[in-house]
């Protein structure tokens, strides 16, 4: 298989594999986490779920509470990095080609050079993450393998395609079947593993706000 | 409603003024022309540019030639086709452009010298031309 | 036909000056992108040089990559080259015809035996045999007979050197590339479609100055003209950088000349020189005329999918795919959910109420 | 049948649910509910990290509930959980847990930790990993009718004293009356200063009131230990009293995890809605001085602050209604860092209190309440929770800290205009 057809490969069968693969576990872990159900609450409400529900999906994302510099560093470089990969997945232009496909629609591109602003600091949140992943005592208990794992194949696609863009590396398309791939590597993790969180956090997020709503907590 | 045009020159064109987009070769490539007069000037190295393998926008390629621009020497070689030589405004650089005989652009070249190789007459053409010359005292 | 005089030694029976063919090594050397100096040392070479015998073998083609060396912009220059080289069969330029032909390309063959280049042009059908033949010889056999005694094989267009078109899927011939078939020889591939003529030339001229085929890259193709993408070299590249987008090709960033890239250009992933040597006399190439590149010099452009299709957008239907994906991913679920409720139905049943005692 | 191992797992397995699976889906290990955590940060010991107390759990949910968990576990790779390691983390999820929430509140992805930690617990003691104290506290709650094995004897004589003491009525075993008040085994152990306040308080506000001799008894040692079966049977001593009396309310006392039991768990655990209302004494008295009919008289310059129980705030959404009774009264009253919702626990919440073997560590993080009172320089707490205010109270005297700590009830008794003729 010579360069063009891999190109080829990872630009057709390849992506529709992991397309499949990603909607395929999404949409099998989703429901099949909703199917588990709950029991029906028999104490009396003293308020909704689905507002205080949705009002903490948006709420929790904005609310730092009392934390030590400690939790200080993981909102804020979470927030870094979440921001800047949203940013960098949603508003370089090559990427809302690729997009306008899929949507059949597509929005303005941010300037490249913005792109690449942010790409750097994520790929630095990152490795700060992992840093603190580290050395910080909480987090080494809990963590397992998954989290390098998950770690690692968040990290290359960033780091594949800022070298792309900068021209590091191989040439183009070697360097595009690269990106291309570790996409596709990480869209058929993301199901299997705790980065299905992009999609059960909004839901966990619910449950967690209309617990508390039914019993009338303001969240 | 005017009947169908059958006449391709009915087709009304209108061309677009072509802009000189900033690619950037041009600055690199004065800097690079200044580098390499600067060492002519010192020990009378010389040095070539070829201008085929620089991608330029159109237009910069016109812009060049308005910065550079023309002075004193200018001179034509015919030799399969015309060379065209011109000592540019700045005496040491040359532009030499080499056509082929239906009149395209062969080889494109800043040349930075005293004198373009080419102008100075060939070593084997001498001894030919000495030959042809001496054939013609004996006749 | 068959001389063996040098270059030189023509040249001069044709009274062309030193001089003019200074001049001629000047294009040379622009042509095989060779640092500029470098003329002088190259005329000194080729004066010396003996002119090979060439046999150009034509298999699946279009004359399109013949019309490209013969239509050169540069018909002396041209004409020069075929000076350099013996040209001893050529199926579109040859006067003679049948017999006569191949009675030519064999004696060439002898009397040049492992010193003579073998040029290809088109694609060979392996399919089956009928597909293509000479006198009755198929162009496998023609191929392989006529390589023999070559001391190197130029593939010229991506036909010969990749398979080209008609190895486009569904390759109803079994079409195959030169190289796919000829192992034992030093194969240099010329591709695209068609090829720059100059690099045509420039190859010829590199293997009568050296001595040798020019440094190549793992294509087999010559890297001093396939080293660097169109896209490394594309006047428009600027507005790539800054992420100025042609969206149309009747748009604002179209009639501003901006970058082609949404409109599918494949100059990033297209190794040629058309972006310098450009083409028809170096008036411009696809991209300055306002249409991306299709990628012709690489292998299989033509199954990469839609030349309009940006190089980042999938090639493939991606929306009824992850339609069905999701059916069966929701099948999967609920076949699991019911699973999961058994399981805890079961436990429940087994549930032993709690009492004091178990404390 | 004892308990053991597979009963704890299948005990688990029961709790499992969707809001449950989704929750540990979604954990990220960012490890920021630590903190949030008490028992982190006033000890920096990484193995209170609360969604680390959950790791057991989070394995059966693993090998029961998720496809490559199941794989795994079948091809041997996911290894069980053990005896050893349940016993290993009971005290993780009993002595370090007050199931304050207040992770709940900070972790980032929406995780309810505290809802998965009272579930664990279920799973926990069906294995027999429960404290000893709590094991004991229940079966005393079970067999004698309160976990401090306080009777109706001990109450009746509490009542008689308060009798005397008011001049006033304290209805018992009452028929027909509105309101239902149940108290904790520790207001009328430590603190039955609340009967004669309620009494006049309710007098003058012309509440219909009883007590039941069959269903006194307010806290609920089956929510603490993680035993559904037991706490069901505790919640139904107070139904049966209540549907016997006919009434329409149930008070909750000031007493957190017994509002969250009758208020919340309770309809649940009996499987069925209530044909009554439950209400906080807070809630109730809020409802009173809104309607004018609990008036106060004089103020108490005191600079005072209120400690918020947690399963009043965060697990019990009434925040408000102290604050409006202490404005009645407490002109100098002054809010804690993080009060309301975000409130620090005492430390003792959660079963905690009734287990011995967490007092040394209770009173260590006892460091937090602490600081945040030493920050606002208050010389009184008052509280609805007389768990929180034992445990307040004995958190102060190891720290050595002169301040007064009061019930809310008995601070507006206190200040109680004389009943109008």
């Amino acid at each position: 298989m010579d360069t063009q057809q891999l190109m080829d490969f990872v630009r057709g069968p390849g992506l529709q594999f992991a397309a499949a693969v990603f909607v395929l576990g999404m949409v099998y872990r989703m429901l099949h986490l909703i199917l588990l159900g709950r029991k029906k609450n028999l104490a009396e409400p003293r308020g909704g779920e689905w507002g205080p529900g949705l009002r903490t999906i948006w709420h929790r994302s904005i609310q730092s509470v009392g934390l030590t510099p400690r939790g200080h560093f993981i909102i804020i470089v979470g927030y870094v990095f979440h921001f800047g990969f949203l940013i960098t997945l949603l508003f370089l232009s090559q990427h809302i080609d690729l997009l306008r496909t899929l949507l059949r629609f597509g929005w303005p591109a941010l300037p490249p050079g913005l792109i690449t602003i942010a790409a750097i600091l994520t790929i630095g949140a990152m490795i700060a993450l992992l840093v603190h992943r580290f050395t910080d005592p909480v987090k080494r208990l809990i963590s397992d393998y998954q989290d390098y794992l998950t770690w690692t194949l968040t990290f290359l696609p960033l780091l594949t395609g800022i070298m792309l863009k900068q021209g590091i590396g191989l040439g183009y398309q070697q360097m595009l079947i690269v990106h291309i791939t570790t996409v596709e590597l990480l869209l058929i993790a993301i199901p299997f593993t705790k980065l299905a969180h992009m999609l059960t956090t909004f839901s966990a997020r619910w449950y967690n706000g209309a617990i508390a709503g039914y019993k009338g907590v303001k969240v | 409603m005017s009947p169908p045009s059958n006449n391709l020159k009915d087709i009304p064109i209108y061309t677009q003024a072509e802009e000189a987009y900033s690619v950037g070769n041009i600055r690199a490539l004065l800097a690079e022309i200044a580098a390499r007069l600067e060492k002519l000037d010192e020990n009378g190295e010389t040095g070539m540019i070829d201008l085929n393998s620089l991608p330029f926008s159109p237009g910069e390629y016109e812009q060049l030639r308005q910065i550079l621009g023309q002075g004193e020497v200018s001179a034509r070689i015919e030799a399969i086709g015309p060379s065209e030589i011109i000592e540019t405004h700045y005496p040491g650089v040359w532009w030499v452009t080499h056509y082929n005989v239906e009149g395209d652009i062969v080889a494109d070249m800043i040349e930075i010298a005293r004198l373009p190789e080419i102008i100075k007459s060939q070593p084997e053409d001498v001894h030919a031309g000495l030959e042809r010359l001496k054939a013609q005292l004996n006749e | 036909m068959m001389d063996h005089e040098t270059l030189g030694e023509r040249l001069a029976q044709q009274g062309v000056s030193r001089r003019a063919f200074l001049k001629f090594c000047t294009a040379m050397a622009s042509l095989m992108a060779l640092p500029p100096g470098t003329a002088t040392a190259i005329a000194e070479a080729l004066i010396k040089a003996r002119r090979p015998s060439v046999i150009w073998l034509s298999f699946q083609e279009c004359t399109g990559c013949t019309e490209s060396l013969t239509r050169s912009y540069s018909p002396t220059l041209e004409s020069l080259i075929f000076d350099m080289i013996s040209l001893d069969y050529h199926h579109t330029l040859q006067a003679a015809s049948g017999t006569a032909a191949e009675a030519a390309r064999e004696t060439a063959m002898k009397e040049n035996y492992g010193k003579y280049l073998v040029v290809v042009d088109g694609s060979i059908p392996i399919g089956n045999p009928g597909y293509g033949a000479h006198g009755g010889v198929s162009f496998v056999d023609h191929l392989q007979q006529t390589v023999k005694g070559a001391a190197a094989i130029i593939a010229v267009g991506t036909c010969a050197a990749f398979g080209g078109i008609p190895n486009a899927k569904p390759n109803p011939t079994g079409a195959v590339s030169v190289s796919d078939l000829i192992k034992d020889k030093p194969i240099i591939n010329i591709s695209g479609c068609p090829p720059i003529p100059a690099v045509i030339t420039g190859v010829l001229a590199h293997y009568l100055t050296f001595g040798e085929l020019p440094e190549l890259d793992e294509l087999g193709r010559p890297k001093s003209f396939y080293g660097q993408t169109i896209h490394d070299r594309c006047y428009r590249r600027p507005f790539y950088d800054q992420g100025k987008f042609a969206k149309s090709f009747d748009d604002e960033g179209a009639r501003n000349g901006w970058c082609m890239f949404e409109l599918g250009c494949k100059g990033p992933t297209t190794h040629n020189a058309c972006a310098t040597t450009k083409w028809n006399g170096g008036t411009s190439f696809p991209i300055e005329s306002g249409h991306g590149c299709l990628g012709c010099s690489e292998p299989h452009f033509w199954d990469a999918g839609s030349f309009y299709t940006p190089l980042s957008a999938p090639t493939v239907n991606i929306a009824t795919i992850a339609a069905g994906a999701a059916v069966a991913g929701a099948g999967i679920a609920v076949a699991l959910g019911v699973a999961d409720r058994a399981k805890k139905r079961r436990a429940q049943q087994a549930h032993e109420k709690m009492t004091v005692k178990d404390l | 049948m004892s308990t053991s191992l597979n009963r704890g797992i299948q005990a688990m397995i029961e709790q499992i649910d969707a809001p449950m699976a989704t929750f540990f889906s979604s954990c990220v290990h960012c490890g920021l509910c630590a903190d949030a955590c008490l028992f982190y940060t006033e000890t920096q010991d990484p193995k209170y990290t609360p969604i680390h107390k959950l790791a057991p759990m989070r394995r059966v949910w693993q090998q029961e509930f998720t496809f490559w968990g199941k794989l795994l576990s079948k091809l041997g790779l996911s290894k069980p959980v053990t005896d050893a390691e349940l016993a290993e983390w009971e005290p993780l999820v009993y002595d370090s847990c007050t199931l304050c929430g207040r992770c709940s509140m900070v972790c980032p992805v929406g995780n309810d930790i505290a809802y998965m930690v009272r579930k664990m617990r279920e799973g926990m003691v069906a294995s027999g990993h429960a404290p000893d104290g709590l094991k004991e506290a229940t079966r005393r709650s079970i067999e004698l009718g309160s976990p401090m094995g306080v009777t109706i004897n001990t109450l009746k004589a509490h009542i008689k004293h308060a009798e005397q003491e008011t001049g006033l009525v304290v209805p018992l075993d009452q028929e027909g009356a509105d309101y239902l008040l149940v108290l904790s085994s520790a207001e009328i152990a430590n603190f039955s200063e609340i009967i004669p306040a309620v009494t006049r308080i309710f007098h003058q506000a012309r509440v219909s009131w009883t007590m039941a001799s069959d269903g006194f008894e307010a806290t609920n040692s089956g929510i603490q230990i993680g035993s559904s079966d037991l706490a069901a049977e505790l919640v139904n001593r107070i139904v049966k009293a209540a549907e016997r009396l006919k009434v329409k309310y149930v008070i909750s006392p000031e007493c957190g995890h017994a509002y969250t039991a009758l208020r919340w768990e309770g309809p649940n655990l009996i499987g069925r809605r209530y044909p009554f209302e439950v209400v906080h004494i807070i809630e109730l008295l809020d409802q009173l001085r809104s309607a004018g009919r609990l008036r106060t008289e004089g103020m108490d310059d005191t600079r005072m602050t209120f400690h918020d129980p947690c399963q009043m705030v965060r697990r019990g959404g009434v925040i408000d209604q102290p604050r409006n009774l202490l404005n009645m009264v407490a002109p100098n009253f002054v809010e804690m860092p993080d009060a309301g919702i975000q409130n620090w626990c005492c430390g003792g919440g959660g079963g905690v209190s009734a287990n011995p073997r967490a007092d040394e560590l209770r009173l260590k993080v006892f460091s937090r309440k602490k600081s945040q009172l030493d920050a606002i320089k208050v010389s009184t707490v008052v509280t609805s929770c007389s768990n929180c205010r034992s445990m307040l109270e004995e958190g102060l005297e190891h720290n050595h800290m002169d301040l007064n700590v009061i019930g809310l009830t008995e601070l507006i008794a206190e200040h109680l205009a004389p009943a109008e003729k």
